[in-house]
């Protein structure tokens, strides 16, 4: 019965996965995407990883808000919502999806992993706290300290307003004299190509 | 001690030439170390040296008779040319002409005393190169220039024998004194017998090698006296009879020896008979003379040879002064303009003892010496004999045609007076004179012993023939230079038709076969590359137009340039070939591979898009490939 | 949990959130401080590492090795970073956010310093973690500059491409060899396919910090478009910490016969596309990224020949010092010359500025290996171990391409050697300046040290 | 005394760099380096002994076997010798130069790689030198050449670059090969390595023989040189001609001859082959220039020819130990009279540069009339080349060929051609120079200065000692050491 | 046969985000490839941990890495994101292509 399951789970992330690029809006995709990730989720619960399946469910569910309103709010408005089509070398990316999928899908079927399913009565989450604190806390450690770092750094780069003012004001290299203009390669005309060229609702 | 024969007028040379000076003073300089050295060639003889390189290479010297009377002949006879250059040449380039002449009177020393081979060939291209600067000796001329390189090449080319002889004997023998020459067998003795005689025919101005003598001409007459008479072209017959013990073993030495020598003796006494250019006459009958002695050496008599060298060098000498005596007078060395008898009547006197001796007219030393070697012929075969007699008749004929068209009694009759020129030609002429008591017993059997050998015995019918024919060859060059110096008829013995025939009109198709391909090649020379070789080429050609008369000698000579003009266009178009296409084949190699890598950084350039979905399919494609190795390339 | 086996990399925490700290307290014209506050604690850091040297023993269960690679690593990047952190108060004076960029600094540097020790295939994803997203950002650190931000924007999308190529081979290796751990991975063969392909996933993370061919393609954008000093740090610190990181993981899997093939065949694409390419660069920062693109593919030839020559961590490790040395040399130059990078402006710099035209000339011959170069020497120990195993022929690969580099290299030499000197040039001057010519007296002195050093550098790694 | 000789130079080289002094004390000081030099070689010489003498040895690497070690025998005492002799000469030779102090440095410092080159025992240091003797003659050519000098100095650079790298390559092969890792040439020419028969030993010698080739220059890898003679300025062409091109042979004799006796004797063959087409090829292509120092550059292709066809004869285990040892005599001295000889050459091609700017042999002529010195300087110095006996260049032909002529009959005969065609394109260039009618355009010619004339006095009068008592040398050379021993047939 | 499901669910996955990376213009597009990539890792770490692995606990802690794995790119991606659109109005791969060659 959970195999039943499990497989009408993968079967849906696979196919919620595959909407992602189908479907004709960000908005939606982003909704997909959240679904496949979910379905994860779930198998992760019927797989006696609860921990792991719910926090997969809520984080996932979060990020996926978090992009959705990130993409009506901030960026292309109303790109957001609107049908579109940008894809590009799309017959090559097919290709590779299948290769890929193809090629992993034989390799599972030519590989023999241990067979040693998760004991039922065994306190998996208590487990995983242990060997967080335990065996693997530097791992642990490093983690966190990469969500710090990598905090610090969204700030850093995506902050408008800093302590003195303007973050991004001055953040340029020095010129080739004192006051000129940075050497080397200059930006192409201020993004000139802007998006709303490539997509307009032909979708 | 010996080595002083070779290096004291060599210094004393380059001293003369330092240190320069007046007309005068130059030439008693010189004179005293002509002096100097004939008086040590007289005090040295028998005496042997050693000057070690190293444990493999020592040089060695020695002064048996045979040399020594060649090392006392090379200062005698430079001692009068050294009084007629001091008169007759131009004061500013005086010391310069005496003292590369004592230079190359060294450097000929040096071949003399050799007892190595490496000896001998120091002291053989010591004398090419003198030879090369005193023929270009009037530098700001463009001719003897040319010349100079001329000879020099040509003379070398043969030198390239001499090579082989030397490292054919180091191989065959681990040494290169003269002993283990004799110590040779098989192809290792072949092959130095063989490059000695290449060397000896190349400086001795042989077929084919002939061509270089007439080039050297456009050196100062002085030049011209001492290259011809004891030194440098007689240095090929000397070193043929020096090493004749040596060499006379391999086989077929004699026998080719004998067809170089006779087939140059008639050609080039053809060659002589029929030039209208005073020197290039002499210069002819310089091949034919040296002809006769390379016969004789290989006909076995060494000795004989070089009695007859000694006695022609005095001769030859005593000629070229004469010569350039009348290019004094006329300013020209044409026999056209010439007939001086009565303006010099002591000259043509003079002149006229060595003319008679180059005839080989009895009573002359020059007659003793030839009936000598045409005895020594004998003893080879009749039919050696007879070519020997023709040569001698030839010799005859153009010796006598020389003295009347430069000499004999002219129209004009208005006194000229060349002082030292008369000194110069008189002690020649004088030494021929002396030489003429070579017709006593009493003066050459004591001197056949002192040379260690018996002179050739000789049959009766021998003698009449060869005196005969020396007979109608004064006659016929009384004539020919009666009737004129301009072209003959064509039927000459039949033998200028036969070469038209059979030599020069199959080599002018030849001749136009290649210049058609030389055009061809020459279409992918750069402008400018052709320089010397085609200069040289064309002089030949127009020396050729000028000069020759289409007769029997032209083939001789045309077949000589000839060679020598391919041998320098080939070379020509292979220099052009190399630095044309084959320079740039070899420059493929950098040029190429940095063109092609060049050409491929351009491309894997164009791999960088700056497109990020570009990069990605790079890393997946890599990706791929990678799994791909990793699962079926182990 | 013996905490001490980590001071160097704890030191290096702590200054990173020291220095963020003291950005928020100090005011904008002084943040120059941090940097003085950076250098002190990578220095303190160095100095603990010296005080572990002679350690050799897995610590926090089997997680991290201390050994003398970590060792290496703990002296090498750290030092390294000191130099690219000298090189920065002057570059971003300007920049409201200067302080930060200590902070993000020390962040990759840790982030080195994780992945250079790293025993457990999770500390390895861990460490390329911090070190890449610190790395994005400081290869977009001006955010004024868009050109800075399309580096960083690139070196993003490449990276986490390559990232989530490298988690998908953890799980992989972990599924079927049931664990993540070095030790008990150690001489484990693989067999399965899955496993195999996750090998390569996870080679193709370590790639991605090496910048080794397919995964090259961020180094000369990084190069071109970063701050200088991020462009000299992302193009060695990373470098060194992934050529241990690598090296450590091709040691584990003795025998399987493809991997060392496949190592070759990425050097020798790796120094080819690097060399081919940078040809004809006209940006003087981009024919640097190029360049040690290749360098990388040298610096791989040690690691083909791990197991079968016993020379090859030395090399690897020499090889990789000099290397970052002549890197920051050359990022130095620039930075002092005020990010001057096209190559046609470096006409007649000699008469201008000599110093600046002779420390690019000392780097460039030592990237190219001339003796007595250090660079040299660490080519010489390349050779020394590929030569005379079954893959000498990529010494000759290397002969071929350190030819075609000369040429480059001295594409920009020549005109500023031998052409006449045009207009003024002015230079940053300040700390960039003393970096410069310190960087530039350890390469020269490197010569004469190499013989203590390569003494002391180890002949394995811990699993 | 020879860590000495090559520190002095380099010394003086930094001093020059740094020290602001002015142009003529710059010339001296680059002048009196190599002179010292040159002393404590001589005292070197003076000193005596057997093989390697002179030695001394300080640690660098010692894990990997690398250390500073000098040391000479006679051949390469014989060459650092000359090399220093020629620094002189090209040093004190009178320039119109921009950055003299420069130009000096980097003279004084190519003295000091030059010397410590043939000095040194060390293969490491070896390699050393040799790719520093690069960048010098690089710099050197590209900023004060003239012309294409920029694109010549790369050519050059990048060329003789890759043949290092090859000799790199097949340096630590014989070093790895060795017992114990070492790069002390004499315990790798006492116990040589890679002894068996195979592919290995067979690349390792084409990688040597490809790297000194190219340094050398033998056909086809040659064409770097032309381009770099013509652009260089007259005294560092007589430094590359001189000095830097026996750095090839002399690697050429003491690394793939000594050091792998068995795999060179079994390549021989083909490697005398590469000689003599050398030696036809260098004549025949220069005799087609019409540029004079394209001309003289191509001579030295045929005159490292020559050098190359002797070693090949001497390491080819064939023939007598005589014959063989003739020839690695005559290849030696071939490379001294060569620098001696090509260095004279140079320099009167720099003396006409400065004089006229020009090197087109048809816009000359008639020099003999305003420049006597010259001419005779040019011309001795030809005939030199040409292999005129009294002069150094006829002994070691002469040597050379005989050695062949004992070994390969067949390649002595044909190589024999190249000193006839030599002799008459340098026959061609003293015509074209000297005789003849002089063109307006060359009015005002100068004869060589009293301080040039005596430097190529100097050299040329060597020129003529060794060619009529090459004794001293040829014993200094001791070529009988030199041949490795080897079992019958190799 | 569960795993196998799961694997074979994990290997489509994969291939579908791929097919998004390499596809997709749009910046945010293109992350939600990786994510799916992601996804699939997911999948197949809980299927290993499960199924085969006998619940070891690197299992768990390993699906908690490739969680904050997402997490970490997002994060920094959307700032890199948000920084380029305000420098250039640019969302899309081809909108950078300046530094390139």
């Amino acid at each position: 019965m959970t195999d039943l399951w499990v497989a009408l789970l993968a079967l849906f992330a696979v196919w919620t996965g595959w909407r992602v690029f189908r479907v004709d809006s960000m908005v939606r995709a982003s909704f997909s995407l959240m679904l496949s990730f979910i379905a994860v989720g779930a198998i992760g619960v019927l797989l006696s990883a609860p921990y792991i399946g719910v926090a997969t469910v809520f984080m996932m569910a979060v990020e996926m808000m978090v992009m959705a309103i990130f993409m009506v709010m901030f960026m292309m408005n109303p790109a957001g919502l609107n049908p579109m089509v940008m894809v590009h070398q799309h017959r090559l990316s097919i290709g590779a999806g299948v290769v890929a999928a193809l090629s992993l899908g034989a390799a599972v079927l030519f590989s023999r992993p241990p067979d040693d399913a998760v004991r039922a009565e065994a306190d998996v989450v208590a487990e995983l706290g242990h060997e967080l604190l335990g065996p693997s806390m530097l791992i642990f450690e490093t983690a966190g300290v990469t969500l710090l770092a990598t905090m610090v750094g969204a700030v850093i780069l995506s902050s408008r307003q800093g302590r003195f003012g303007a973050a991004d004001e001055g953040s340029r290299p020095p010129g080739l004299s004192d006051g000129g203009a940075p050497a080397g390669r200059q930006p192409e005309g201020g993004g000139g190509h802007h998006h709303h060229h490539h997509h307009g609702g032909h979708g | 001690m010996i080595w002083s024969l070779a290096y004291l007028p060599a210094l004393a040379g380059q001293a003369i030439w330092a240190l320069g000076g007046p007309r005068g003073r130059v030439a008693t300089l010189a004179l005293g170390a002509a002096a100097v050295t004939l008086a040590l060639a007289v005090a040295v003889g028998g005496r042997t040296g050693a000057f070690a390189w190293s444990d493999a290479i020592a040089l060695q010297a020695a002064l048996p008779p045979l040399a020594q009377a060649v090392a006392i002949l090379v200062p005698a006879v430079l001692g009068p040319i050294i009084l007629f250059a001091a008169s007759h040449e131009d004061a500013a380039g005086l010391p310069r002409l005496l003292g590369l002449m004592l230079v190359f009177t060294g450097g000929m020393e040096l071949i003399v005393i050799a007892a190595d081979l490496v000896t001998l060939l120091i002291g053989w291209e010591i004398v090419g190169a003198c030879s090369w600067a005193l023929i270009g000796h009037k530098w700001r001329q463009q001719a003897p220039g040319l010349s100079a390189n001329f000879a020099f090449v040509m003379t070398r080319a043969g030198d390239l024998g001499l090579f082989l002889a030397v490292m054919a004997t180091f191989a065959g023998a681990g040494r290169v004194g003269y002993d283990a020459l004799g110590a040779l067998d098989g192809w290792a003795q072949a092959l130095a017998a063989f490059g000695l005689l290449l060397a000896a025919a190349s400086k001795a101005g042989q077929v084919p090698f002939a061509p270089w003598l007439f080039r050297a001409m456009d050196g100062p007459t002085p030049v011209s006296a001492l290259l011809h008479s004891a030194t440098m072209v007689a240095a090929g017959v000397y070193i043929l009879a020096r090493l004749h013990p040596q060499l006379s073993g391999a086989p077929g030495f004699a026998a080719t020896a004998m067809v170089v020598g006779l087939g140059t003796a008639i050609l080039g006494g053809a060659v002589a008979l029929r030039q209208g250019h005073a020197k290039k006459l002499l210069a002819g009958s310089t091949s034919a003379q040296m002809g006769l002695m390379i016969a004789t050496v290989g006909a076995g008599y060494p000795v004989v040879a070089v009695l007859h060298l000694i006695v022609h060098a005095t001769t030859k000498a005593a000629l070229f002064c004469a010569a350039g005596l009348a290019q004094g007078v006329t300013g020209s060395f044409d026999l056209k303009d010439m007939r001086l008898g009565r303006r010099v009547p002591v000259a043509a006197a003079l002149a006229g003892v060595a003319a008679l001796s180059l005839a080989a007219v009895p009573s002359l030393a020059g007659g003793w010496s030839k009936e000598e070697m045409v005895k020594a012929v004998e003893h080879a075969g009749p039919f050696w004999t007879a070519a020997m007699v023709i040569a001698g008749g030839l010799g005859a004929a153009y010796a006598t045609r020389f003295w009347v068209a430069a000499f004999g009694p002219g129209d004009d009759d208005a006194p000229a007076v060349p002082r030292g020129e008369i000194g110069a030609l008189s002690a020649l002429a004088l030494a021929t004179l002396a030489l003429s008591a070579l017709w006593l017993p009493a003066v050459h059997d004591p001197v056949a012993s002192w040379f260690g050998i018996a002179l050739p015995e000789g049959s009766i019918l021998g003698q009449v023939a060869s005196l005969t024919a020396v007979a109608i060859g004064v006659l016929a060059g009384l004539r020919l230079a009666r009737t004129g110096l301009e072209a003959q008829s064509r039927d000459w013995l039949g033998l200028p038709e036969l070469y038209q025939r059979g030599v020069i009109e199959p080599f002018h198709a030849l001749a136009n076969t290649f210049a058609r391909v030389d055009d061809a090649i020459v279409d992918l020379i750069p402008r400018g590359v052709a320089g010397i070789g085609f200069a040289a080429a064309g002089r030949l050609s127009r020396a050729d137009d000028d000069a020759i008369d289409g007769l029997a000698p032209v083939a001789a000579r045309r077949v000589g340039r000839g060679a020598v003009a391919l041998a320098v266009r080939s070379t020509e178009a292979l220099a052009s070939l190399g630095a044309g296409i084959g320079e740039r084949l070899s420059d493929l190699i950098p040029t190429a591979s940095g063109r092609l890598t060049g050409m491929a950084g351009a491309d894997l350039r164009g791999l960088q898009t700056g497109l990020a979905h570009h990069y990605y399919t790079i890393l997946t494609v890599g990706i791929a490939l990678a799994v791909g190795l990793m699962n079926f390339g182990g | 949990m013996p905490i001490g086996d980590l001071a160097p990399e704890l030191t290096v925490l702590l200054t990173a959130v020291a220095v963020l700290l003291l950005a928020m307290v100090l005011p904008q014209r002084r943040h120059g401080w941090c940097a003085g506050l950076a250098v002190l604690g990578l220095g303190l850091s160095m100095a603990l590492a010296l005080g572990q040297a002679g350690a050799e023993r897995l610590t926090f269960s089997g997680t991290y090795a201390l050994d003398p690679g970590t060792t290496w690593a703990r002296l090498a990047i750290p030092g390294l970073a000191i130099l690219c952190a000298g090189l920065a108060p002057r570059w971003l004076a300007t920049d409201r956010r200067h302080g930060e960029f200590y902070a993000m600094l020390l962040f990759s540097t840790l982030g080195a310093l994780a992945m250079a020790g790293a025993a457990d295939l999770m500390q390895l994803v861990m460490g390329v973690l911090l070190s890449s997203v610190t790395g994005y950002v400081l290869a977009a650190y001006h955010r004024d500059w868009e050109i800075s931000l399309e580096a960083g924007m690139k070196y993003f999308l490449v990276g986490a491409l390559a990232n989530a190529f490298l988690v998908i081979g953890v799980v992989f290796v972990m599924g079927i060899a049931g664990s993540t751990d070095y030790a008990t991975l150690s001489g484990q063969i693989f067999e399965d396919p899955l496993a195999l392909i996750g090998l390569t996933l996870v080679l193709t993370g370590l790639f991605f910090k090496l910048g080794a061919v397919p995964v090259h393609t961020w180094v000369p954008d990084v190069a071109e478009g970063a701050p200088v000093p991020a462009a000299a740090f992302l193009t060695v610190v990373p470098k060194l910490a992934g050529a241990v990181a690598l090296f450590r993981l091709v040691h584990l899997a003795p025998g399987l016969a493809a991997l060392p093939l496949l190592i070759a065949l990425v050097a020798a694409a790796t120094m080819t596309v690097g060399n081919l390419t940078a040809i004809w660069q006209d940006d003087l920062r981009r024919l640097i990224g190029w360049s040690s693109v290749s360098q990388t593919g040298y610096a791989l030839m040690a690691v083909a020949v791990v197991g079968v020559a016993p020379m090859a961590l030395p090399a690897l490790l020499g090889f990789m010092t000099v290397y970052g040395l002549a890197n920051v040399v050359a990022f130095a130059v620039v930075a002092e010359l005020r990010g001057r990078t096209r190559i046609a402006d470096y006409r007649g710099l000699l008469r201008a500025r000599p110093g600046a035209v002779v420390a690019l000339t000392l780097a460039f011959l030592s990237l190219v290996g001339i003796p007595p170069l250090a660079g040299f020497l660490g080519k010489f120990a390349l050779f020394s171990a590929t030569l005379g195993t079954g893959f000498g022929w990529l010494a000759v690969v290397a002969v071929a391409n350190t030819v075609v580099s000369l040429f480059y290299y001295l594409r920009v030499i020549a005109p500023a050697v031998f052409a006449a000197p045009e207009g003024p040039v002015e230079t940053l001057g300040g700390l960039a300046r003393a970096v410069l010519w310190i960087s530039v007296a350890i390469l020269v002195g490197a010569t004469v040290l190499w013989a203590p050093f390569w003494a002391s550098l180890g002949q394995g790694l811990l699993p | 005394m020879l860590t000495l000789a090559v520190l002095i130079p380099l010394l003086a080289a930094a001093v020059l760099a740094l020290a602001p002094v002015g142009a003529g004390a710059a010339r001296w000081t680059a002048t009196g380096a190599p002179a010292l030099s040159l002393l404590a070689l001589i005292a070197v010489w003076a000193g005596g002994g057997e093989g390697f003498r002179a030695v001394s040895e300080v640690p660098w690497i010692p894990t990997l076997g690398i250390a500073w070690r000098v040391g000479v025998d006679g051949m390469s005492l014989a060459l650092a010798l000359m090399s220093a002799l020629i620094f002189v000469a090209a040093s004190a030779w009178p320039m119109e130069l921009h950055h003299p102090r420069s130009y000096y440095a980097w003279m004084a410092f190519l003295a000091g790689v030059s010397i410590g080159l043939f000095v040194t025992l060390d293969l490491i240091i070896f390699y050393v030198f040799f790719d520093l003797s690069l960048v010098g003659m690089y710099f050197l050519i590209g900023r004060w050449g003239h012309g294409e000098a920029q694109h010549a100095a790369l050519k050059f650079f990048v060329y003789t670059l890759a043949g290092s790298l090859l000799i790199l390559i097949g340096i630590i092969v014989l070093a790895l090969n060795m017992p114990e890792m070492t790069f002390d040439m004499r315990a790798i020419i006492d116990s040589p390595p890679l002894a068996a028969a195979g592919m290995v030993p067979g690349l390792i010698f084409l990688a040597f023989v490809v790297g000194f080739g190219i340094k050398t220059p033998v056909f086809p890898v040659h064409t770097w040189l032309p381009p770099a003679h013509v652009n260089a300025p007259g005294p560092a062409s007589a430094i590359l001609a001189g000095v830097l091109l026996k750095m090839g042979t002399y690697g050429l004799i003491r690394i793939p001859m000594q050091m792998m006796p068995e795999t060179f004797a079994r390549w021989a063959l083909p490697l005398a082959v590469v000689g003599v087409i050398s030696i036809l090829w260098g004549s025949i292509v220069a005799f087609a220039q019409d540029n004079l120092k394209r001309r003289i550059a191509y001579t030295s292709v045929n005159h490292m020819g020559y050098t190359v066809l002797g070693i090949a004869v001497a390491g080819s285990a064939l023939g007598s130990e005589a014959a063989r040892q003739m020839a690695l005599t005559g290849a030696v001295v071939e490379m001294i009279a060569h620098g001696l000889i090509t260095g004279a050459l140079f320099l009167v091609a720099g003396a006409v540069w400065q004089r006229a700017g020009d090197y087109h042999l048809p816009n000359f002529g008639g020099l003999a009339g305003p420049a006597p010195r010259l001419t005779g300087a040019a011309t001795l110095a030809a005939f030199a080349s040409l292999g005129l006996p009294g002069l150094a260049g006829f002994v070691a032909e002469l040597h050379i060929f005989l050695g062949t002529f004992a070994v390969y009959p067949w390649l002595g005969a044909i190589g024999l051609l190249g000193i006839l065609i030599t002799a008459a394109l340098f026959l061609r260039m003293i015509r074209q120079m000297f005789f003849g009618d002089m063109p307006k355009e060359r009015a005002g010619f100068t004869d060589l200065t009293g301080t040039e004339t005596a430097l190529l006095a100097g050299l040329l009068a060597l020129v003529v000692l060794i060619g009529i008592w090459p004794a001293w040398l040829l014993e200094l050379i001791d070529a009988a050491a030199l041949i490795p021993a080897l079992g019958p047939g190799g | 046969m569960t795993l196998t499901i799961v694997l074979l669910g994990a290997a489509a996955l994969i291939g579908i985000g791929l097919y998004g990376a390499l596809s997709q213009q749009s910046f945010v597009m293109l992350m939600m490839g990786l994510e799916l990539m992601l996804n699939g890792a997911l999948l197949a770490v809980i299927g290993f941990w499960s199924l085969s692995l006998g619940g070891m606990p690197e299992g768990q802690l390993l699906a908690i890495i490739v969680m904050a794995v997402m997490a970490v790119e997002m994060a920094i991606g959307f700032a890199l994101v948000v920084a380029i659109y305000r420098k250039r109005q640019a969302d899309m791969t081809e909108s950078i292509g300046t530094l390139k060659g």
